[in-house]
């Protein structure tokens, strides 16, 4: 073995393959979410290894920590629902019928298989062939920020971020209209302790976040990763009780879902002119408008990431009615 | 053997178990927690496929991609989980 | 020489109370214990870890940003540990009544 | 600020989303306006690509491969047209069909980001941008499909929501391959590329995510209930317009990069025949309208494909336009048989084949526009679907390719077939107690499927235009 | 020159757009519907007078446009078209007026005239048809727009016939869509050309030319009502009288007949044809169509079913004519082509007049119906006597220039099937008349639903039936039907 770190990396790619496995099989549905968010920051780390920061901090913030905390929601109101909440379950909606070994094997057989093809074509495929490397190299002092992810999200692709987030507006609006009128299973009672807890977390979480994002056009970090992180101060907030929306609140988290796509989109629109084309920002200003966008649709992120973990819409829901609207 | 051969093939690995999983799986959730074992294989490809040897830095654009995906990824779940929440609460009103 | 030697005995001692933490959180018959051997002995682990690290640091920026770390993961898996005791005996008490 | 009618297409829609979203009150409102808004700014691409014969605008000033353009052709217009032509018509419809306020002011913002979304992927010519835009098509698409609220609703839009999810990521795991074996992932980067294993498992991936994401049988297990459990103009969009994303793709896909082998190309014929047979005999079976008119959406999305089948084989490379044919034709004929669908069901209470022949209130309007549609789904002429049907049939019969032959016109009697039950449903009359008046349940809210089902009869007679629009700027072979 | 180059399409217009005013009219609009019935049928009767005349003239119409590459929507007027859009025309006009009477008191009447009207347009479509794609378009239009007109009761049994209505025809339309894309792909062009356009291709592929005109041919021949696709025709007889009197007697089976014409005249070329060997097959069908119809009316009782078979046999003169190859024959097959129409068209008026007025519907029910309505079995006489071919009636005329084509073209069993037929016609219509006329009607069950029916019922037939009389007893007048058809037949055989 010429580099030590291969046994790291082998163990940490079995470790993955592992829990993923296990995150399918095991019983226990709490188990099986909490394995794949041990699973998530295990990918983080190898991306890690892969020379890839901007994407593990992004997995371990947004595919893991926000991802992890709405399937753990959505799992204690199934349970509170179904009346089996405090209980290991091994479904969230409907009576699982035990599978037969056959049918795991010809599922294991399949799975084999799809690897077995992918394997081969991946293994066909030039490894560190041809890419943007050098394009990217070429264009980076135009684009207004020195790190390559920050100058592909948010000025040679930007186009695609502006669309990621339009995805992620979608959600939310997509989320309030199926969950308007649901009633709320309750969230666990949490102590003095919590809430103490997340007093003295949330402003240095808030710094982090900031920093992250401050930190992204010259290091890894920037306005998902900040976002995500953010968004964490919400989710605290939410769980803490710390902060109750109400229905009055309502305009204004429409504008703060919209706020970093349209300022995104508007600037996109209004750099135009001038032999300039869409998205195309004149290279004096690009920091400026760079930091502004990251900014903005930072705050957006986070308000839609919390609002995506809080579900519903804040509405004031008399019972009857929301009896009958569901 | 090189870091990205052993991960481009834990990729794959991890893609065909999710896609085992979102074929077969019973539960619901079950099934978001397989599309979400995909998407993380896809990302492990896409962050194989910019690794350099080093010290080579690595393509910055997949990585990019990879990031558009999983913010992509946690709004889709986000609406199949709010799905799932709306309909479980549905149903546990019929049997009432 | 000798610096390099005081940080590695210390990462290597923390490890020693990760791994007993785990043996702990596999092997003891019910939550509290578990929970016991979770926190305490991970608490230990983490802390010798990052102490380790700081004496092989090379700015005091780094050094302050270990801490933090420190600082917060304790903060977190002090309330965490709570909120599972709290919670498992909410549990049981359910249960009995 | 001066901004190409490119952008606009793709942006109006945006911000009228966003509008529609932070003003619920005016949803309405802002939602037609943009609508008609989006229409004009594809009609003044449609100036520019006429004189240009293909318009392309590098976003932010970087060139493909780094950046990503975008582009305008003969096909993508026509698509765009068809969509934003289609989308105002229903969005009309919808006035009508959506009263529940909060129903309204969901809708809105969702169908615009639809919007957006598919005029993303038609003017699109990046493969991993393509994938972000059929994400904003799929959830806006399943917040549409629960617009209802009602639990088939909300399981269907389950369904449907996995379907797509997993449909996206196969897709993106192609792309990743692509990415292997390229280092690019633009349109023009495909076209050049050496076939390697690679690149074969690329497309294998990206294709059998868009075939899950249009639904081919046997892949198609979503697709009915979505349609079927939808609100009206909601189903009339879903089934009009948003397969028609994921087939563009496909058909894109499989003109710049030609299907390798002669099996898969049989393949998916096969499928295609599969969907047509299986398809008839579901809709023959099918005990509700708008189901039975979802399970045809199964069928023609068959016949589709069995036109895409032929445009992979030597000698056939014009099919391709035989399927954008059928893919227009389907799109308003769809949307106009949705729409109806859901008129008749308003007026009659429900939609139960079997019992639409006790109803004492015949909205003979919105049947009759049933009808129109029907004729051009089944491909009678001189309807659009008749067209593509001809192009389909004259391209199999001239290769020598008798079963699809065969294949399409065991699909015309399948869905004549089907089809008559429901006629029969409007027509018969003595199970009726009482008088049944002709003129009852008309409505200006029949105005919108009845326009589109006229325009699904007579675009027929203006095929000989259509063709020669949809060939601008598009050869095969030339780097787009 | 013209001075009005789209007249043809203005013809087919009148009714097309007439169509959907007549479906928004509400239905107690009677006086208004009845009025745009009225005027637009008489402004049709008036442009095809028009047109007429300008062809007559030596004026071409030709009226087209580009569908797809190479394909054209086409409009033409050649005599052969106009010989079938008078007639549609002027039927169309006293069927109106029969049909406004009849359904006076019926439900449905915006739907049924809006349909009505689509009918005669298609059919006016399918006459003027410059090619095989036009034809296709109108053929497959006359299918749907029939389709609620069978249906119109609206009861079990009137969906079931609608339902094989659908099967037949739209099954051989698309049998006919095979046909003209296969024609197209070896031919390159689906033009109605007078000798024909297959002639190189027949030669060269004998088979596929051979395979082409078996499913044409066989496609037309659905609406034809051509044995073995004959069922639909006595099944679809639940329609309504006025649709049983038009659609049936003239517009959808005629087309098929016309189809056949146009496609054994103008696609293949009588001499292709013929050295194809496929006209005497067709001869033979049309012979076994003949007798076959024949022996089945015998055996109806109910009058319209009876009707409807007489009609199968009738309208396959028309083809045997085409296939015997013989200008003269030819002669008879289109002047019968007309006279069939009225002579039918009359007899299911009358029908329909016997149904309204005295509620009889089967022949053993028509005891001294001739003394109850005078006038309408006066008509209906008239009319099944020409069609026995009694002298010098419509039906004799046509059937005396088969016998003679029969003769020309050395087919001597022809006379011998016009007898025969004849006798058969003998055997089923004379039983009526005897009936009607000659036993006494007070032991009929009918008599107690006896009602009075207006002019708009009465006159029509009467009308038709001395049209019949004129028909063959002018025949050799300018301008009759006969003269016409010598001067079609003279271009088709290009002589």
């Amino acid at each position: 073995m010429t580099d030590p770190f291969l046994i790291l990396d082998l163990l940490l790619a079995g470790a993955v393959i592992a829990l993923a496995v296990a995150t399918l099989t095991v019983r226990d549905l709490f188990a099986a979410i909490v394995l794949f968010i041990v699973l998530g920051l295990l990918s983080a780390l190898a991306w890690v290894r892969l020379s890839a920061p901007d994407v593990a901090l992004a997995e371990a913030a947004i595919g893991t920590g926000v991802t992890g905390a709405l399937l753990l929601k959505t799992l204690h109101h199934l349970r509170y629902v179904a009346g089996t909440l405090g209980e290991q379950t091994a479904h969230g909606v409907t009576p699982v019928t035990p599978v037969p070994m056959s049918v795991i094997w010809a599922n294991a057989a399949f799975c084999g298989l799809i690897t077995l093809g992918l394997a081969i074509a991946f293994l066909d495929a030039p490894l560190g062939g041809p890419g943007f490397d050098a394009l990217v190299a070429d264009a980076i002092p135009a684009s207004g920020v020195d790190h390559g992810v920050t100058a592909v999200l948010l000025n040679f692709r930007s186009y695609d971020t502006l669309m990621e987030v339009v995805v992620l507006l979608a959600a939310v609006i997509a989320v309030w209209q199926i969950e308007r009128g649901l009633s709320e299973a309750p969230s666990p009672d949490l102590s003095v302790i919590w809430q103490g807890f997340a007093r003295l977390t949330l402003p240095a979480i808030v710094v982090v976040g900031t920093y992250l994002l401050w930190k992204g056009s010259e290091a890894p970090g920037g306005a998902f990763q900040g976002g995500a992180v953010l968004a964490a101060v919400g989710i605290l907030l939410l769980l803490s009780r710390l902060y109750v929306p109400r229905p009055a609140h309502r305009a204004l988290a429409r504008w703060g879902f919209v706020l970093g796509t349209g300022v995104f989109a508007g600037v996109a629109l209004l750099v135009t002119g001038g032999g300039r084309v869409t998205f195309e920002y004149p290279p004096e200003h690009a920091k400026t408008l760079i930091l502004l966008i990251e900014g903005l649709v930072t705050v957006s992120i986070a308000v839609t990431l919390a609002a995506l973990f809080h579900g519903r819409e804040p509405v004031a829901v008399r019972a009857k009615e929301a009896r009958h609207d569901a | 053997m090189t870091p990205d051969l052993i991960y481009g093939l834990t990729g794959i690995a991890v893609f065909a178990i999710g896609l085992t999983g979102a074929l077969c799986a019973q539960d619901r959730l079950r099934r978001v927690l397989a599309l979400k074992l995909c998407s993380l294989g896809a990302g492990f490809l896409l962050v194989v496929a910019a690794w350099r040897e080093p010290p080579a830095a690595p393509d910055p654009v997949p990585h990019a991609l990879v990031i558009t995906g999983i913010v992509v990824m946690i709004s889709a779940t986000a609406v199949a989980l709010a799905l799932i929440r709306r309909l479980q609460s549905l149903e546990a009103e019929d049997d009432d | 020489m000798m610096l390099d030697l005081i940080a590695a005995s210390l990462v290597v001692f923390g490890t020693v109370f990760f791994i007993a933490g785990t043996v702990g959180l596999l092997r003891f018959p019910d939550i509290y214990c578990r929970l016991h051997a979770l926190t305490k002995a991970d608490g230990l682990g983490l802390a010798l870890v990052a102490l380790g690290m700081t004496l092989k640091a090379e700015s005091f920026g780094e050094v302050f940003r270990i801490v933090l770390i420190w600082f917060f993961v304790a903060l977190a898996s002090a309330t965490c540990g709570h909120l599972i005791a709290a919670y498992a005996r909410q549990a049981d008490r359910e249960g009995k009544a | 600020m001066t901004i190409d009618a490119m952008t606009l297409t793709l942006f109006l829609p945006l911000f009228g989303a966003m509008a529609a979203f932070v003003f619920p009150r005016v949803a309405t409102g802002i939602g037609l306006v943009t609508v008609v808004a989006t229409c004009g700014a594809v009609w003044l691409l449609a100036l520019e690509v006429l004189k240009a014969g293909a318009v392309v605008t590098p976003l932010g000033g970087w060139e493909a491969p780094l950046g990503i353009a975008l582009r305008a052709d003969g096909l993508s217009l026509a698509m765009l047209a068809m969509t934003s032509g289609v989308g105002l018509l229903v969005s009309l419809g919808a006035l009508d069909a959506l009263r529940d306020l909060r129903q309204r002011q969901y809708f809105w913002p969702l169908w615009l980001l639809l919007l957006t979304g598919m005029n993303g992927v038609y003017l699109g010519t990046d493969i991993f941008n393509l994938y972000v835009m059929i994400e904003v098509i799929a959830l806006a698409a399943v917040g549409l499909t629960v617009l209802s609220g009602t639990k088939e609703a909300l399981r269907a839009g389950l369904e449907y929501m996995y379907a797509s999810i997993l449909g996206a990521l196969l897709f993106l795991m192609g792309v990743g391959f692509v990415y292997l074996h390229l280092g690019r992932l633009d349109f023009a980067g495909l076209l050049e590329a050496e076939p390697s294993g690679a690149l074969s498992a690329a497309l294998a991936l990206m294709l059998v995510g868009l075939l899950l994401k249009t639904a081919l049988f046997p892949l198609h297990f979503w697709l009915p209930a979505a349609h079927a459990n939808a609100t009206a103009p909601a189903s009339a969009l879903l089934s009009g317009l948003v397969v028609k994303a994921a087939l563009y793709i496909f058909l894109r896909l499989t003109t710049y990069v030609p299907l390798p082998d002669e099996i898969l190309v049989a393949l998916i014929g096969a499928l295609g025949a599969g969907a047509v047979l299986w398809g008839g005999v579901q809709a023959l079976r099918a005990e509700r309208l708008k189901l039975l008119v979802a399970w045809s959406t199964v069928v023609q999305i068959g016949l589709i494909f069995i036109a895409f089948a032929r445009a992979g084989q030597v000698g056939l490379t014009e099919s391709w336009k035989a399927a954008a044919l059928l893919i227009l034709a389907h799109g308003v004929a769809k949307a106009a048989m949705f729409l109806a669908a859901g008129r008749i069901k308003d007026e009659v209470g429900h939609d139960i084949i079997r019992d639409l022949d006790r109803a004492e209130v015949r909205p003979t309007l919105a049947q009759f526009t049933f009808a129109l549609a029907a004729i051009s789904i089944i491909g009678l002429p001189p309807s659009l679907g008749f067209i593509g049907k001809w192009s389909l049939m004259e391209g199999a019969m001239a290769a020598g390719y008798w079963h699809w032959v065969a294949i399409t016109m065991i699909g015309t009697l399948l869905s004549v077939a089907y089809f008559s039950r429901v006629f029969a449903g409007f027509l018969r009359f003595d199970r009726v107690r009482g008088p049944v008046g002709e003129h009852q349940g008309w409505a200006l809210a029949d105005v919108a499927p009845l326009t589109l089902a006229i325009a699904s009869i007579s675009l027929g007679l203006m095929a000989a235009p259509i063709l020669s629009f949809i060939e601008l700027g598009y050869a095969l072979g030339v780097t787009p | 020159m013209t001075d009005m180059p789209l007249l043809p399409l203005f013809i087919l217009l009148t009714s097309l757009l007439a169509s959907p005013i007549l479906f928004a009219l509400p239905e107690r609009a009677a006086n208004l519907r009845t009025s745009i019935n009225l005027g637009v049928a008489a402004i049709k009767v008036a442009l095809v007078a028009w047109l007429g005349w300008k062809v007559s003239q030596g004026v071409v119409y030709d009226v087209r446009f580009t569908v797809l590459p190479g394909l054209d929507f086409k409009l033409q007027a050649d005599p052969l078209a106009l010989l079938f859009v008078s007639l549609s025309a002027i039927l169309w006009l006293i069927t109106t007026v029969y049909s406004v009477g009849y359904l006076e008191s019926g439900s449905h009447r915006a739907r049924f005239f809006g349909f009505f009207s689509l009918c005669v347009a298609a059919t006016v479509g399918v006459a003027m048809a410059g090619n095989l794609f036009t034809f296709l378009i109108f053929y497959e239009l006359l299918t749907l727009a029939t389709y609620p007109l069978v249906i119109h009761r609206g009861s079990a049994e009137a969906l079931r016939a609608g339902r094989i209505y659908l099967i037949y025809t739209l099954a051989g339309g698309l049998v006919l869509l095979l046909g003209t894309l296969g024609l197209w792909i070896v031919a390159g062009t689906t033009d109605f050309v007078p000798g024909g356009i297959l002639a190189d291709v027949a030669a060269e592929q004998r088979l596929v030319a051979q395979m082409l005109f078996v499913v044409l041919v066989g496609a037309v021949g659905v609406k034809a009502a051509l044995f073995p696709f004959h069922a639909w025709l006595p099944i679809a007889m639940v329609a309504p009288a006025p649709v049983s009197a038009l659609l049936h007697a003239v517009a959808v089976v005629k087309a098929g007949a016309f189809g056949i014409m146009r496609i054994v005249y103008e696609i293949f070329g009588i001499e292709t044809a013929q050295a194809l060997g496929m006209t005497a097959p067709l001869a033979a069908l049309a012979a076994i169509t003949i007798i076959f119809g024949s022996l089945k009316a015998i055996t109806q009782d109910d009058i319209k079913k009876r009707l409807a078979y007489s009609t199968v046999s009738q309208v396959s003169y028309i083809t045997l004519g085409v296939a015997l190859a013989s200008p003269i024959a030819a002669v008879g097959a289109l002047a019968h082509l007309i006279h069939q129409g009225l002579m039918k068209i009359t007899m299911f008026m009358a029908a329909g007049n016997l149904a309204e007025g005295l509620g009889v519907k089967k022949v053993s029910q028509m005891n001294g119906v001739g003394r109850a309505m005078p006038g309408t079995m006066l008509a209906f006489t008239a009319a099944a006597l020409a069609m026995i071919g009694l002298p010098p009636l419509a039906g004799f005329v046509s059937k005396w220039y088969l016998a003679q084509g029969g003769l020309d073209a050395g087919a001597v069993w022809v006379v011998a099937l016009l007898l025969g037929s004849s006798l058969l016609n003998a055997i089923y219509f004379l039983p009526m008349l005897y009936r009607a006329w000659f036993r006494d009607g007070t032991e009929t069950e009918a008599a107690p639903a006896r009602q009075r029916i207006g002019w708009m019922l009465a006159a029509p037939p009467i009308t038709t039936a001395l049209m019949v009389l004129a028909v063959g007893g002018f025949a050799n007048a300018p301008f009759s039907p006969l003269e016409w058809t010598r001067f079609v037949v003279a271009i088709e055989y290009q002589e």
